[in-house]
């Protein structure tokens, strides 16, 4: 008996759990924010800082003003250890609990997602990252992908080779090599760099990590000494980087030529080059370090007053402040949906329209502490990432400093690449729902 | 009933080696006639340009065979924890892999708690212990007499509980490994030869040294003292070791407890060259092919498996992958341990198996 | 008491035959028929229905694919995973090559392709037993995980890599594509899982599912009575992968209704199906289920439910919670009963049928 | 008994003289070690053929020959006047050899009722189609075979384990369903292998007369490898004696019994 009463105990609680997960308890005096995040899995490395950058953020912003325009913001993450399973049903949950926005974190979460949210009304925030194509905001007016996407990322690549080499004529005859992790977050870069290639003459060779041997690039790197590439852009994720980081070291490549995509760019990936990692690049689009009031504002009212997970060195990490600029667009929408329809709790369309009338200024910024930690964002009705400028951060040896100017993605590449690709996609899956969303008058 | 087609043919293809022997001469034979007919096209690419390419670059092949030298010892590493706890209990452990992390974490991460290095290194090992008899009384001792499989699953159970346990202790970031503590070189060897530079790490040779040298250890362990004895015994028949006072429960947490002194160092190892994280379980699973390849219960054959796996694996990925868009190595080590098996099912070096009824 | 079989004669060998022979087990099956029709559409909200019950049903079918195999013909194999995605991306080049087709044709055709792959990945087994043949059936797993990333005909050239699922309608209700609401979602996956649960059950207590376990159970004896073991093994390795491409198409079509296919079809997948059968039971399609929702739902369960119940857990702690909860009662479950949730079942109905008295 | 077996077997078979299998000089070898060397004998028509010896003479590998699992290195083995010494086992299965083993080979986890139904799996012949819907020609097949099965259990009183899983039974049913397995094929030739070991004197009376059932009433011819000399010496028409792989002695019973290098090897003599 004793067996069977353990099954019947466990089925019992089961069912009762089953039941509870009906009742959405969505107080109607604040506002749900779900938020997907990985901190467990291979990717955690990356996903605990940026985590709790996008946590504090909010937690600051209850703490500090009580919420956004007199709302509190009931901020709320789920596990998805970086499985595109649980976060679908991650989503569910959301949209369960009436999500205003959709953080899905990873490019799989976001390809999963895109379809349902024109259906539920959902905004999707995929902060660049996901779809490219997404940004066409006349065939996505549900998915956001600020301040820039992957293929601007190549594009100023491209960009930044060419100002290291003194102009774009200068590229020539040389050779780009891609360390990609070999899944379609790693492959995004590819038509891009391949267009630019044939424009500017230079060549791209790819070099695929496998998932299960992102610890395990010795053959990579060796064929990397044997092609040798000029440059290295590493569009990698998780336990790949700081291995990419160690090996082109140890094959004693130029460590001034690696530059990692934006995600990169965590501290933990330099670090684990030890001294010699000093140079070791990486796109950026948001500054690393305390020295902002906004973060000082976080660790005043949160990290002091144990309300926060990160560990305080941890505070002003590369990657914690990236998920506190993520935070910031997500609270910037809302403040901006809330004035839009004067209300003070809104609803996923008003998020919508506070979305896509985003338009956080360097005035803005000065005025929520952000000054010199980002550049100005806006967002359009058709435009929905904006292509924003990013620069290239260095690694001093301890800290991510900023080691070029701000740089223009070639828009006029990627902009046609990402119309076309928008109407592909929507044409591949039939009876895609047209836009019936007006746009803003005010945008 | 017409059976003239069961006439007897001299049936030299049942010698494994000798139809080996047939094929590869055949794909030498077609490859030859293939790359003159066809001298800039696929079948050139395939069987003449890479070996072109070793010859016009002998350095980097030398490096090609010294990297997959090196994952091959790291590989045989994972394999050997594997072996010896089959060859004493007969359960594949699944948990090896997730073992690695765990030492590695463990130790990792009583360094961040302040514990002086080598301190640190004789706690794990004593967390290892407490692993192993936890495992032996909570696990093994409850499920003893049942079938493989079962055993096989426990086992993931285990692998699933550290997975969730590390985690919850350690945190799932990556941890960097205290290389310089634990006073293991750094740096590297240039060798200018072969008309360029191999380099090799000294991190890499300190791997192969001590992996060597455990090997030697194991060796000697198993053929000297009493407790190896004991453990070849459990080894043959546990119940015929049974019946001469061997205690098994003493023998499983012995072999576990082996089997996480192995994985702390293959831990050790593996973090030096990248860092210590939950990928690294996923790394564990290359040890499958290499014991395939030396049979599930023979140690030279973890060693020579890994090497032939990391060898094969790795000239693979550099002289052929290209052809179809790299990334091969993913699972080229199970093709490998593929080829080998349908001609020795029972692995390099297990005995041929004749079946009795 | 409950469960008295006494006075339930057979009068002829069809009777005795039936999968149900006794009353009681066809009321039940009717009974949990009713409430996976009429009960959980009507109790279930939306979350329920798309989290918990899609992705039972679509486990519960692999995991029926991988008992045939593992359970029924004694082959371990750890590339599951792999031959579902070979069923999703057949049904996915077959919806670009044949539009009208109706999509629940094309989901079950697509199961054919994955039976392929499966008999060509399968010749090993006559030659490589055990575990060896385990590993070698890791070799497919990586090998077309490789193959979904790299061969870019397979998901149209799509610069996402993704697998977009278009919308397809069955009696002008749309069934797939993002506009399909849970309900019929999961009426469509509940009849395809009923359907072939039956064919299953019907091969297996045929000829060909005695010559699987006789191959199981002996291979020697069972090549001594005639049954041809390659064929044995490989038709299990057909129909195995069948079941597995289907399900790999419903979870694609039907579940997470698009994405990053390759990012699915994983190793740790592979792993999941595994223990849903292990722990369900070898050898048993009631166990199948059970293995199912105890491996696929449970942690879906824990950890949405437990914190609505006010349980304070959250976040990353209950993922290792999830984990470690996982890896306990796996082994817990091993050493009460090593055959398994489907033998425990049996137990506790033989404990009804002598209710109260002990014998 | 029953009509059904009767008629599959029931043609005239009566006289004992036609060769239905030759040994001739058969040898096998395992790396160095010689189980069978240069044996030869045959198997007629209707006879119940002993194979005796001490253990390890290597009776066990020459049933394994005869039904094709082991491949003889020399010599031929002729069944019905084709060589088959190196055909697979199914082939001999369908060619209408069927046996038994010394340590019982059942499928454990199957009924006893599913053990018999394997016996008639070559004698159906409904496709996958039909037995995936389990209704129509495959059902009609099944309740077919289904009843040729409850004969055989009828005849080898087992009725009350029918639906028992085999591997709880005790020894002796086992070595039953065994024997009902094999006759479930309707073999020509039956090779038994110690069908009688570990069994008590109830049980032994009850297989002897199965077997002489068996090889009457049906006419099927066998092989028999048994330890117990009353029992070889009632059952056997005929008796090939082993030791260390050769063959010493070759006659009826009672000629056996008087040979005295028989004696010798059973008694232990020096040579």
């Amino acid at each position: 008996m004793k067996k069977s009463s353990i099954i019947r105990s466990v089925a019992l609680g089961a069912l009762l759990a089953a039941g509870a997960i009906a009742a959405p308890a969505n107080a109607q005096d604040t506002i749900y924010v779900a938020n997907n995040a990985y901190r467990t899995g291979p990717f955690s490395g990356s996903g605990i800082p940026i985590g709790d950058g996008m946590r504090d953020y909010f937690t600051m912003l209850n703490e500090r003003d009580g919420g956004i325009g007199g709302v509190r913001i009931n901020f709320e993450e789920c596990e998805t250890g970086y499985d595109t399973k649980k976060s679908i049903e991650c989503y569910e949950q959301a949209k369960a609990k009436n999500t205003v926005v959709y953080s899905p974190w990873s490019t799989g979460a976001t390809l999963a997602a895109i379809p349902r949210a024109h259906i539920d009304k959902i905004p999707i925030l995929s902060m660049a990252y996901g779809l490219s194509a997404s940004a066409d905001g006349s065939q996505f007016p549900w998915v956001f992908i600020p301040p820039l996407t992957y293929w601007d990322g190549a594009s100023i690549m491209v960009r930044h080779m060419a100002n290291e080499l003194g102009g774009m004529d200068k590229l020539k005859g040389k050779k780009l090599g891609l360390i990609h992790l070999d899944a379609p977050f790693g492959k995004e870069p590819i038509p891009v760099l391949e267009n630019l290639a044939k424009k500017y003459g230079f060549e791209v060779k790819l070099y695929p990590v496998a998932a299960a041997d992102m610890q395990n690039q010795g053959s990579l790197w060796l064929s990397i000494r044997r092609d040798r590439p000029d440059f290295l852009y590493n569009q990698g994720w998780g336990a790949m980087n700081p291995t990419a980081v160690k090996e082109a070291i140890k094959n004693n490549f130029p460590i001034g030529k690696l530059v990692g995509v934006w995600w990169a760019g965590g501290d933990d990936d330099a670090r684990a080059g030890g001294a010699e990692a000093k140079g070791y690049k990486s796109l950026n689009f948001n500054a690393a370090g305390t020295n902002f009031p906004v973060i000082q504002d976080i660790v005043k009212h949160v990290v002091e007053k144990g309300k926060s997970l990160a560990p305080k060195e941890k505070v002003g990490e590369n990657l914690y402040n990236r998920g506190v600029y993520n935070s910031m667009l997500v609270a910037e929408a809302i403040r901006n949906a809330q004035k839009l329809t004067g209300k003070k709790v809104i609803t996923g369309d008003d998020m919508r329209r506070g979305l896509e009338t985003l338009n956080v200024t360097e005035a803005r910024l000065k005025e929520i502490g952000m000054e010199g930690f980002a550049a100005p964002v806006k967002v359009s009705c058709a435009d929905h990432s904006g292509h924003h400028k990013a620069y290239v951060a260095e690694w001093d040896g301890t800290k991510w400093t900023k080691g070029s100017d701000w740089m223009e993605p070639l828009k006029e590449e990627v902009r046609p690449l990402i119309e076309a690709n928008a109407k592909d996609y929507v044409e591949k899956a039939g009876n895609w729902p047209k836009r019936t969303e007006s746009c803003e008058k005010s945008s | 009933m017409s059976d003239v087609a069961a006439q007897p043919a001299p049936n030299l293809l049942a010698n494994g080696w000798i139809k080996a022997g047939l094929i590869v001469i055949g794909l030498i034979a077609a490859a030859i006639v293939g790359a003159r007919l066809d001298p800039t096209g696929t079948i050139h690419a395939i069987f003449v340009d890479p070996f072109n390419q070793m010859a016009q670059a002998p350095d980097l092949l030398a490096q090609t065979i010294w990297e997959g030298l090196v994952s091959g010892v790291l590989y045989a590493l994972i394999a050997l924890g594997f072996v010896l706890i089959f060859k004493a209990s007969g359960v594949f452990n699944f948990a090896q892999g997730i073992m690695v992390v765990f030492a590695a974490l463990t130790l990792v991460g009583l360094y961040e708690k302040g514990v002086p290095a080598f301190l640190a290194v004789i706690l794990t090992l004593g967390v290892m212990f407490a692993l192993a008899v936890t495992i032996e009384r909570v696990v093994l001792r409850p499920l003893v007499n049942q079938p493989d499989i079962i055993l096989f699953m426990a086992t993931f159970g285990i692998t699933y509980f550290l997975i969730g346990f590390g985690e919850s202790v350690f945190g799932g970031s990556p941890k960097q490994m205290i290389t310089d503590q634990l006073y293991l070189p750094k740096g590297a060897i240039d060798l200018k030869i072969l008309g360029g530079i191999v380099s090799l790490q000294k991190i890499d040779i300190a791997a192969a040294i001590i992996a060597s040298l455990m090997i030697a250890v194991l060796a000697l362990f198993f053929q000297y003292t009493r407790i190896g004895r004991a453990l070849r015994a459990v080894a043959d028949s546990h119940k015929a070791a049974l019946s001469v006072g061997i205690s098994l429960n003493q023998i499983w947490v012995i072999v576990w407890f082996t089997a996480g002194i192995v994985a702390l160092i293959t831990g050790i190892m593996w973090g030096a060259r990248s860092d210590v994280s939950f990928a690294l379980e996923i790394v564990a699973l290359k040890a499958l092919p290499v014991l395939i390849l030396g049979g599930f219960t023979s140690i030279p054959g973890a060693i020579v498996g890994g090497l032939i796996i990391g060898i094969g694996e790795k000239l693979g990925e550099f002289y052929w992958g290209p052809l179809i868009g790299g990334g091969i190595e993913s699972w080229l080590a199970y093709f490998i341990a593929l080829g080998f098996l349908l001609f020795r099912p029972q692995g390099l070096f297990g005995d041929k198996i004749i079946e009795r009824i | 008491m409950f469960y008295r079989e006494a006075g339930q004669y057979k009068t002829n060998y069809a009777a005795d035959m039936a999968v149900f022979p006794l009353r009681q087990d066809r009321i039940g099956l009717a009974v949990i028929l009713a409430i996976a029709l009429v009960g959980v559409p009507l109790i279930g909200n939306d979350f329920f229905i798309a989290s918990v019950m899609i992705p039972f049903l679509v486990f519960s079918l692999a995991a029926i694919g991988l008992n045939i195999l593992t359970g029924y013909t004694g082959l371990i194999s750890l590339g599951t995973a792999a031959f579902m995605g070979v069923g999703a991306y057949s049904c996915y080049k077959l919806t670009t090559f044949f539009p009208g087709v109706n999509i629940i044709v094309l989901i079950l055709v697509s199961g054919l392709f994955s039976a392929a792959i499966g008999v060509l990945f399968g010749l090993p087994s006559l030659r490589i037993k055990g575990f060896y043949l385990a590993v070698a059936t890791l070799a497919a797993q990586f090998f077309l995980q490789w193959a979904f990333v790299r061969v870019p005909w397979l998901f149209n050239y799509n610069a996402s890599g993704a697998i977009e699922v278009p919308q397809r309608t069955l009696f002008g209700l749309p069934i797939t594509g993002a506009a399909a609401t849970p309900e019929t979602r999961y009426f469509v996956c509940l009849g395809l899982v009923v359907v072939l649960t039956w064919f299953a059950s019907n091969l297996v207590h045929g000829k060909l599912g005695r010559s699987w376990m006789a191959v199981r159970d002996m291979d020697i004896a069972a090549e001594l009575m005639g049954i041809k073991l390659l064929n044995a093994k490989l038709t299990a390795f057909a129909v195995s992968s069948y079941f597995a491409g289907v399900a790999g198409a419903m979870m694609i079509f039907l579940w997470y209704g698009g994405g990053e296919a390759n990012d699915v079809f994983t190793i740790r997948l592979s792993f999941n199906i595994l223990f849903m059968v292990i722990i369900g039971g070898l050898g048993s399609l009631i166990g199948s289920f059970m293995g199912a929702a105890f491996i696929a739902s449970l942690p879906t369960i824990l950890k949405f439910g437990l914190p609505a119940l006010g349980v304070p857990l959250s976040g990353a702690t209950a993922e290792h919670v999830t984990f470690m909860l996982v890896g306990a009662l796996i082994i817990i479950f091993l050493i009460l009963e090593p055959h398994g949730l489907a033998r425990l079942w049996q137990i506790g109905k033989q404990k009804l049928r002598t209710w109260p008295f002990p014998y | 008994m029953n009509a059904h077996t009767m008629a599959v077997a029931g043609a005239p078979v009566t006289h004992k003289g036609e060769v239905l299998l030759s040994v001739e000089n058969v040898s096998l070898r395992f790396g160095g070690v010689k189980a069978i060397s240069d044996v030869s004998f045959d198997i007629r028509k209707g006879e119940v053929r002993a194979i005796i010896g001490p253990n390890g003479a290597g009776k066990t590998s020459m049933l394994n020959c005869i039904n094709g699992f082991y491949h003889p290195q020399e010599g031929r083995i002729t069944y019905k006047g084709v060589r088959r010494d190196r055909m697979r086992p199914h082939r001999a299965a369908a060619a209408g050899i069927a046996r038994t083993f010394q340590n019982v080979a059942l499928f454990k986890g199957m009924s006893t009722l599913d053990n018999i139904m394997t016996g008639r799996t070559l004698k159906m012949r409904k496709g996958f189609f039909w037995q995936a819907l389990r209704h129509g020609p495959a059902m009609t097949e099944e309740i077919e075979h289904r009843k040729v099965v409850e004969d055989i259990i009828d005849f080898l009183q087992i009725q009350h384990i029918r639906k028992l899983p085999v591997g709880k039974l005790p020894y002796g049913l086992q070595k039953r369903v065994e024997l009902g397995r094999a006759l479930a094929m309707e073999p020509e030739l039956l090779l038994l292998d110690e069908p009688m070991a570990g069994m008590n004197l109830e049980e032994k009376e009850d297989m002897c007369r199965f077997i002489l059932d068996v090889n009457n009433q049906f006419g099927t011819t066998i092989a028999l490898i048994e330890h117990d000399m009353g029992v070889v010496m009632d059952l056997s028409d005929r008796v090939v004696v082993l030791e260390y792989g050769r063959k010493i002695a070759d006659g009826t019973p009672a000629e056996v019994k008087a040979d005295q290098r028989v004696i010798d090897a059973y008694l232990g003599v020096a040579h």
